[in-house]
């Protein structure tokens, strides 16, 4: 079981570098972009996890993940016809 | 008797990311946001509630808690799809060509 | 009993089973924490539904409710096999369509439930919920009558959602 | 471990940052601080992690009298924690200020805001 | 063009400096001084299983009293930007009716979404999570409320007074712990009881729910506030 | 045995991980790459549960909770921003 752990923290390290680089190319929408970061910041949660740090991985999958995407979809619909 | 269980655990999970991979991969095949969503609901869903089954098997001590998220999920999971694809239909996601009927579209748009 | 208390009641039970459930176990201290938080939340939130809320207290619905998750289950099972059959088939062989189904549900828990049923089984999916009309999709529709096709897709579940809800 | 995700946090940092400095959308901007943001985070618990070690969370298959020995840094968690929380009040902040913004001038696009040109 | 250049130059030598620090790394054996300081006294002085939580509440009692500080003045001002913005008059659009069954979905869910706040905050000590965690799942629980009604509005004065009262006690427990035992925030005001059980670690379960409540009642204020804004 | 059939649940989930994100970034719409997020986060819960096992600690669950919840408001959010976007 001892190289399960590292193998799966490579995965999401690659899979967290190809979110955010969709997070910061400009070419895509917003949403997209913003859905990105999330994403990103969902990884980095499992990542903390497997970093053997859960309560920083509840933090940032409730707060970094969740509340900063639902804040930035708010302020999308309010600024939308730009 | 414990190894047995260990053994149904193992299985159990083993069946349940297939049955994920197979939701991933119907997620991927699919041709419009419809048959995307729901591959990748009922997958999931059997998918993950096996994979709870397979722990629990593993861990009987983790029962209650892995019972608390199979519930939570089978609740959550197909109620957030069909808002997702109530959503996608009134953007006017496009169907895909094979789409034989559209009773929705007939009567007419958003608003009930 | 009145029915709002008696809601109340129902609604306390299901957050104080949740709370074992999380894992307070029973010491005395954490049903005591839990069953404050339990009583104001269910206070706060008098128009909060629980799974139990509009259930029928007769054995005739307990026993329809084991029955329901039996088949409901067999049917999560059979469609996830038929899913993975038409992913793996290089041809994809599907033909979706949205259709509508009728139902004879009132009860908001026993539609939510069979709107969920019908999004976990076979090739089926609750797009829209409108009065008495459902709006299915489903990914492989056979041709000729849908009337009688579609029929077919509630009524396995509404049997049993009609005696434990109504 | 330690290592990726020293790796990843970096390279997040500087995703982050180049995005931040190449975008002219200021909800872009605010998107790509967000990713760097996590970049930190995850820097700051990658060098707190121990091989081998256990979460810093004592039950009844890690005892008390076991933990100096079991156990990884709980400091870095604790200062991520704080970090991610005023992460958040920072963001929306920032959000609250480009919609506001927004209101005044019509637009987000920071180079037709003459008074932030640098 | 020159800014880009500028830019990329920026970014090549941070990560010069970024990758001389990642391979000038060792990784350590033994935990530093005040870790293993934490490590082995935690349970002695405080009673938590929890050792970030330990840290969180009571060693560093006073920087989480800073940052709820912090978040608060963040929510307030927050609040009041939107308001001074709030797009006067213009044409409101029909709103969108929610759907039934994201409706009594959100009916079903909300009271288990609290509950499982309420279960986070509380066991703070001895599971992972806490006051901030719980506080935000609270707040996931307003925000499912408002997209399953968009309409609905909250009282504010309710979440003004739980915010406000549940700063009070905590500033108060934090000056009892000053008179009672060691220091401002101190947890053995009340006693620490057995490692393991929910009313152990002394008073840091109490501080811990008074955070989630205030956490809470913060990201709730400010979602309210959001959604109060006029959509265009 | 046991441990053969973990791997081959590791190596199944992580090929499913990496199908979810492929559909994440081809897209082509929003809604689509919603759909994905939700997988992925689901497929997270599973990831989360196998840690758990790997490192025998149950209290990594508690996080799976949360994850289950958050990727049900994830797509709400979405959904509800997606249908006044019209």
């Amino acid at each position: 079981m001892s190289a399960l752990l590292p193998a799966m923290g490579l995965l999401l390290s690659a899979a967290m570098l190809v979110a955010a680089l969709m997070a910061v190319r400009g070419r895509r929408s917003l949403p997209i972009s913003i859905l990105a970061a999330g994403l990103v910041s969902l990884l980095a949660s499992v990542q903390f996890l497997l970093l053997a740090a859960p309560d920083v991985a509840m933090t940032e999958a409730a707060i970094g993940s969740g509340l900063t995407t639902f804040l930035f979809f708010f302020i999308l619909a309010r600024v939308r016809h730009d | 008797m414990t190894a047995l269980l260990d053994l149904l655990g193992a299985a159990l999970l083993a069946a349940g990311s297939a049955f994920l991979m197979f939701g991933a991969l119907g997620l991927l095949r699919m041709p419009d946001i419809y048959n995307r969503l729901q591959a990748g609901t009922k997958a999931t869903t059997l998918g993950t509630l096996l994979v709870l089954a397979g722990a629990a098997c593993l861990r009987p001590e983790w029962w209650p808690k892995l019972l608390l998220i199979g519930l939570f999920l089978l609740f959550t999971n197909p109620l957030s799809s069909q808002v997702l694809a109530r959503a996608a239909h009134r953007t006017g996601a496009p169907r895909s060509p094979l789409t034989r009927i559209d009773q929705l579209e007939e009567r007419g748009g958003g608003g009930s | 009993m009145t029915r709002k208390a008696r809601d109340l009641a129902v609604l306390f039970a299901t957050l104080m089973l949740f709370w074992l459930l999380l894992g307070g176990g029973f010491a005395a201290d954490s049903l005591l924490v839990g069953a404050l938080a339990a009583l104001l939340i269910a206070l706060l939130f008098h128009d909060g539904l629980s799974f139990f809320t509009e259930l029928r207290p007769t054995p005739r619905a307990l026993a329809a409710g084991v029955f329901y998750y039996g088949y409901f289950f067999r049917e999560l099972l059979r469609s996830n096999l038929r899913m993975a059959a038409i992913v793996l088939s290089p041809a994809l062989p599907i033909s979706p369509g949205i259709v509508r189904v009728r139902t004879r549900l009132k009860s908001r828990m026993g539609r939510l439930m069979l709107a969920n049923s019908i999004t976990l089984t076979p090739g089926t999916l609750t797009v829209e919920i409108d009065g008495e009309w459902l709006y299915v999709h489903c990914v492989t529709l056979e041709p000729g009558d849908t009337e009688a096709a579609t029929a077919a897709i509630a009524t396995g579940f509404e049997r049993y959602l009609e005696v434990m809800y109504g | 471990m330690t290592e990726i995700a020293l790796a990843t946090g970096f390279l997040l940092i500087l995703i982050g940052l180049y995005g931040a400095l190449t975008n002219r959308n200021l909800l872009r901007m605010i998107v790509a601080f967000s990713v760097a943001n996590t970049g930190v985070n995850l820097v700051l618990v990658g060098v707190g992690y121990l091989r081998g070690r256990a979460a810093p969370i004592l039950d009844a298959t890690l005892p008390a009298a076991e933990a100096p020995a079991r156990i990884i840094d709980p400091l870095p968690q604790a200062l991520v924690l704080t970090a991610i929380v005023i992460g958040v009040g920072t963001t929306a902040l920032m959000l609250a200020y480009a919609y506001r913004l927004y209101l005044t001038r019509g637009t987000l696009d920071i180079s037709r805001l003459r008074e932030l040109k640098w | 063009m020159i800014r880009r250049a500028t830019v990329l130059l920026l970014l090549l030598g941070l990560g010069g400096v970024f990758s001389a620090l990642l391979f000038g790394y060792t990784p350590d054996d033994e935990l530093n001084r005040t870790a293993a300081y934490y490590a082995g006294q935690t349970v002695r002085d405080t009673g938590a299983a929890n050792i970030v939580t330990a840290i969180i509440v009571t060693y560093r009692g006073l920087d989480t009293l800073g940052e709820v500080t912090v978040l608060f003045l963040s929510a307030a001002i927050v609040g009041l930007v939107l308001a001074h913005g709030a797009r006067a008059g213009g044409a409101r659009r029909r709103p969108i009716p929610p759907g039934e069954l994201l409706e009594t979905g959100s009916r079903l869910l909300t009271p288990l979404i609290l509950l499982l706040g309420v279960h986070i905050f509380v066991n703070g000590h001895l599971t992972p999570g806490g006051g901030f965690q719980g506080g935000a799942i609270l707040a996931s629980a307003t925000l499912l409320l408002l997209l399953a009604n968009p309409m609905r509005r909250f009282s504010h004065r309710l979440i003004r007074l739980l915010e406000s009262l549940s700063g009070l006690l905590f500033v108060l427990i934090g000056l009892l712990g000053l008179l009672l035992a060691g220091g401002f925030l101190d947890n053995r005001i009340l006693p620490l009881g057995t490692l393991g059980e929910l009313t152990s670690a002394g008073a840091i379960p109490l501080i811990y729910s008074l955070i989630g409540l205030k956490v809470g009642a913060e990201f709730s204020s400010m979602l309210a506030a959001l959604a109060e804004t006029q959509e265009p | 045995m046991v441990e053969g059939l973990l791997y081959l649940t590791a190596a199944l989930g992580a090929t499913a991980f990496l199908l979810a994100l492929g559909r994440f970034i081809r897209g082509p719409s929003a809604a689509d790459r919603v759909a994905a997020f939700d997988v992925l986060t689901i497929i997270s819960i599973t990831g989360i549960v196998l840690a758990a096992l790997a490192e025998g600690r149950g209290i990594y669950l508690d996080v799976a909770l949360v994850y289950a919840l958050l990727s049900f408001l994830g797509v709400i959010t979405v959904a509800h921003y997606l249908e006044r976007s019209v």
